[in-house]
């Protein structure tokens, strides 16, 4: 089969409506996943081809819909459970956190817990409070869980199905404001054979100057910058992460032993946020490859504001490139 | 599901006398809570062409529930304090929160900095459930305080599968917190019905806490004043908490980005659209001889004057200075946010100077 | 708060047939009962002192709540499902767990890490109220499964007061679940007595989620066992979910670190001292000739065996290898793990080689 | 009045006591703080004093707590929160996180909300699943509310004092495992004035060679292991960081342009926590004046162990010495 274009939005509903067909185990779970599809339509018309007993609308509490998806998948079942928005996950952080990350290792791994939690995050979207961040950090910080997040629509497509089947409780990090975006998919079976695993880097755009990584929505963002960037006579080189617990180190530090200099950038305020680890674990051990600092853009220490701000909230291409000029500077 | 619940007047706009809820508001009380409807209504119309005009990011329509929010905040007294969740745009006009103030969280100016203390109606809270702990933690500080006065805590139906809504329920009974807890029952959180929040009616859920709960004709704006009225002197009277379910109807989507026509026939629409609260106090108003074609006139000029202060508000509503972000993220000196506030300076006058 | 509940026996080890639950069971089935209790009383009196001798880190006991434990256990059929919370070792023995897997536990050895599949007895958990959900899905698994089964999960009187527990009554309600929650009401909360989580019996909590409830004398064990099978029934059959609220007492203190005297009065630990639910069962034998003084004192040294062979086990039990903490993070490769157990060993090395 | 000794349990019930007595607004409240005066007997004596309606035992539910905590402060309270222990802070997370912390910023600094959490956290003390973790870089993320740690008796009066009149939320982190340690306490408001502010650093220890960093329970330890440095002819400078949100860097790096070398410590796991931020900050920062790599020594990626495992999980004496004289190798 040919490869198809196709909205990120669409991919992801191609992957879960080829993960309910192959597996009877599977199950679709969350608030107005069935009859509406979904606020963003991810689950469009998932229900009708599969019935309310596979894509389930659940009551309106999150805590709840996670509890008992860890119960379903107790019972052998595959839940994937989509979360409105990122700012909505919260309700749910302590079945996540005590309970879903950690009954693997509690059982000394014979309970497995394939739950795959959806959650549509960033901003970019003009929205209200609640409905624009990134608290990825959140999830990689706790052991036990698997955290990515794809940046096309292919990979949204490969990527969740890579986390259905897994094992592990995979926080499946959807960039919202990447769901209209088109890009070819290629769903050959055949085509899956040729992904690389899902905890694992890319490089997106080989580069000799500077190593720009990323995930999610601020791949674009990066790659966008890294052609303005060689119009200024900058060969950039672009590393999607795609997985951020764990973090494929070894792409990374390869890029950067190359380069000499990274610039890590999310939308997550950087305080704390996954920049930090990156740029921690690289700075300790690409110590004498590194002609400068690591350099982290992201979004600053305050809750994210209002919507007519969030331009100047978000890390765009100019202070991408303004990272990347102090750090060729160097 | 227990039908309607209490009931003072009938979608025909005839008067039902209730034994427990005797209520007999003067004429002029039955024009004020008609007008207040009528301009609710009208600045929520406006809120949604505002949206579709690319004014406002986001609008959540009230229509259809005029009645349960305006006989609700009309039972209140001076000093009640209410904790709204996020559509109860007839409640903040009726404790004197300027339109404008709401259109600016929903422009995505502010996130809907009204002062709390001014109005005693907190801010807006996005997240489903939280408000009624706030709610609850504030009227356990009014009875220490020995206030003579209660919190009404609104929220959806929906909302009440969320944790911290039960958790609420059991910490007022508990503590004898002088609360009303007024849930909007408008039949459907986003796509889901009654159906999958609840085995049973809702104003149920309260027995099993300890406390009455009862269900109002939420479209009936007499019997929503009335019995909230009760409700809030139960709170006041240190007897605990009282649940008011408000059987009403949202007429509109959901949001301005929810299209309701994928989940619910047009069908149950109309069938509501025959219980529409303004129309039934309309008729008893015109009935008992309370109110002429000159008073509704009189109302609906109001409203377009209202409107038209609204749009032109919103469309002068400046963007917040980008600083501002920054400022209010600490009541007192933070190191990192000044740190980053200088960056974003400098960040931003390296522009200025390239010009 | 109405009473002590359903009963089919007295303190005083007297019948009392109640018309919804009849329940008769033969002489040997009265022994096996007392022989379950007895055995994990002894049990755990050994976790006590196992405790004190410094062999194990804490110490739950359920001194007081055998009846409770015992008596919904044998109400199981196979492939009904178990989650219990922390103090279930009567239920946990009952599914034929090994109580040593229970003592590795609060040795700190694992954290509780035996099959849950082959004993249909989910691992303890410790954060309250979390198993409540849990166990609701696994119900609604078995629903879709079409299993002719039901789940059992347990919780405490304060754990009613967690959003879970309630969150997991609506969406048990909702889903029409197999479940019977079932509340051990011990009459406390660590410290905090039930006036201080509830403002009515817990039993009524599930009306508001519209679902039956009732209170069941937790020291009868065989109004526990009548009311649980009935309740299993219930679920079973497809008519949802089930709560019961077992009214008893611990005896004890919360845990070995715990010292009630500083919040409860040695009087109320006496008055329930009257109802123990072995001593009635003792009184019945006896009354009815159903067990002599050989099968007390029979049950007495098995007691003791048992005892002994936990005793011995816990003291040769080993600690786990250090490296077993990298093991089952994941059940998939993760480079991180990978590469920090790869660190811990070359670090754990480097001590072997200077040593 | 002269400094008197006393344990760290007993400074934060002197602490407690002192608010509770001046201010008639605060207000002490969670589970078995009242007649048992908590588990750790930080409360101890206070409900006997000040009353039920000072001192509140609350129904068991933490979202509860936080919540009602909220409209309590709204109301011109000032509440005190005691969460039992770290592991059960999670079911109050998302009050925490988008009501608590958020509030100030959303109300345009109208509202103020002093609300002080407490929770116990660390492991070393034997317990049990949950009881010994350390999630302080999961709020630290989190704008709007402040995360400190004190690591002595003396500290830990005054720092929860500040935290008390401090208009800002505060999650105040206890290291359980020094509870019992005992040093002096002054608790003479004169004393009061010569404390530095509960956000800055402090150097505990000068020295020349090396930067230790830490904060609560690992302050300790690291001090012990400065003092078997010195045995083998290292002069190690330790560095209490106190705040974890906002952290001094100021300090921190004042003390590494020095020492040219910083090792930063902390129970929690290494990944993503608050050695990443610390890490990060200063190989940007002081980029020309480190002459090693900054590491870090902390927990693994993995839950919490058995107790049995914890000597070998937590990092003690040995761990950071290890990673000094990598630092030193360099
Ligand atoms: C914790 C949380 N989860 C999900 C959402 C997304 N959401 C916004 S409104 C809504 C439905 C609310 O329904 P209801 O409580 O009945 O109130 P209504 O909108 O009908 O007034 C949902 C799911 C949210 N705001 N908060
Ligand atoms: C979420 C959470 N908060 C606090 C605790 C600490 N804690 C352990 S047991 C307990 C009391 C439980 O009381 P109850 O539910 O009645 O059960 P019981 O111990 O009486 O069997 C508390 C507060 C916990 N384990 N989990
Ligand atoms: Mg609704
Ligand atoms: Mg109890």
């Amino acid at each position: 089969m040919a490869a198809t274009r196709m909205t990120l939005v669409a991919a992801l509903n191609e992957a879960l409506r080829s993960v309910l067909a192959s597996d009877p185990k599977t199950l679709v779970m969350g608030e107005d996943v069935g009859r509406l599809g979904g606020v963003f339509r991810v689950t469009d018309g998932l229900q009708k081809d599969f019935g309310e007993g596979r894509v389930m609308d659940t009551p309106l509490a999150e805590s709840g819909i996670v509890g008992t998806a860890i119960g379903l998948a107790l019972r052998g079942y595959r839940p994937i459970v989509e979360i409105q928005f990122d700012g909505f996950v919260f309700p749910g952080y302590d079945q996540i956190v005590t309970q879903l990350a950690k009954m693997h290792a509690r059982s000394r791994g014979r309970v497995r817990l394939p739950v795959v939690i959806r959650i549509p995050y960033g901003g970019g979207i003009g929205a209200v409070e609640h409905h624009s961040e990134s608290p990825e950090a959140l999830f990689a910080h706790v052991a036990g869980v698997r955290v990515m997040s794809p940046a096309t629509p292919s990979d949204a497509y490969w990527m969740l199905r890579e986390a259905v089947r897994c094992d592990d409780p995979v926080i499946f990090f959807e960039p919202k404001r990447r769901y209209y975006d088109k890009g070819e998919v290629d769903v050959d079976p055949a085509a899956g054979e040729r992904q690389p695993p899902a905890h694992t880097a890319r490089v997106v755009r080989p580069g000799r100057d500077l190593t720009l990584a990323a995930y999610g929505p601020m791949v674009r963002t990066c790659l966008d910058a890294a052609e303005v960037a060689a119009e200024e006579g900058h060969d950039l080189e672009v590393v999607d992460l795609r997985s951020i617990s764990p973090v494929d180190f070894a792409t990374v530090e390869r890029s950067v032993r190359r380069t000499g200099r990274l610039v890590v950038a999310h939308e997550a305020p950087v305080f704390f946020g996954a920049g930090a680890e990156i740029a921690a674990h690289v700075a300790e051990h690409c110590f004498y490859h590194l002609s400068a600092p690591v350099l982290r853009v992201g979004a600053y220490h305050t809750p994210y504001p209002p919507s007519r701000l969030e331009e100047e909230y978000l890390p765009g291409i100019d202070r991408v490139l303004d990272a990347v000029d102090q750090a060729l500077a160097h | 599901m227990s039908g309607d619940g209490i009931r003072l007047l009938t979608p025909e706009g005839e008067r039902v006398p209730h034994p427990d809820y005797p209520f007999d508001p003067a004429p002029e009380e039955l024009r004020a809570l008609y007008r207040d409807m009528a301009l609710a209504r009208r600045v929520d119309a406006e809120g949604v062409t505002l949206q579709r005009q690319g004014e406002l990011g986001l609008w959540p329509s009230l229509l259809g529930q005029e009645a349960a929010q305006v006989g609700s905040v009309r039972a209140l007294r001076e000093g009640d304090r209410v904790f709204p969740s996020y559509r109860e745009h007839a409640v903040a006009l009726g404790r004197g929160v300027d339109p404008l103030a709401l259109m600016r969280l929903f422009r995505g100016v502010d996130h809907g900095a009204w002062d709390p203390d001014a109005h005693d109606f907190h801010l807006y809270t996005l997240v489903i459930g939280s408000q009624t702990l706030h709610a609850t933690g504030y009227a356990c500080g009014m009875a220490k305080d020995g206030a003579d006065a209660a919190v009404i805590a609104y929220f959806g139906d929906g909302a009440t599968s969320q944790g911290d809504v039960s958790e609420a329920f059991n910490f007022a009974a508990v503590w004898d917190a002088p609360i009303v807890f007024f849930c909007q029952n408008n039949q459907w959180a986003i796509s889901e019905p009654n159906e999958r929040q609840t085995r049973v009616p809702l104003h149920q859920r309260a027995q099993g806490f300890g406390f009455p709960g009862v269900r109002v004709d939420g479209n009936d704006v007499l019997a929503v004043q009335a019995v909230t009225r009760a409700a809030l002197d139960h709170a006041r009277s240190g007897r605990g908490p009282f649940l008011i379910e408000a059987f009403t109807y949202r007429m509109g989507a959901h949001t301005t980005s929810d299209d309701p026509s994928r989940y619910r026939d047009a069908a149950e629409v109309e069938s509501w659209r025959a219980k529409d609260p303004l129309l039934r106090l309309e008729r008893l108003l015109r009935r008992e001889g309370a109110a002429d074609d000159a008073f509704f006139a009189e109302v609906a000029v109001a409203g377009e004057a209202l409107a038209a202060r609204v749009r032109e508000g919103v469309r002068a509503m400046a963007s917040p200075a980008p600083e501002e972000m920054f400022d209010h993220v600490y009541a007192e000196a933070h190191a990192g946010v000044d740190r980053e506030r200088a960056a974003f300076a400098a960040y931003q006058a390296s522009f200025a100077e390239e010009g």
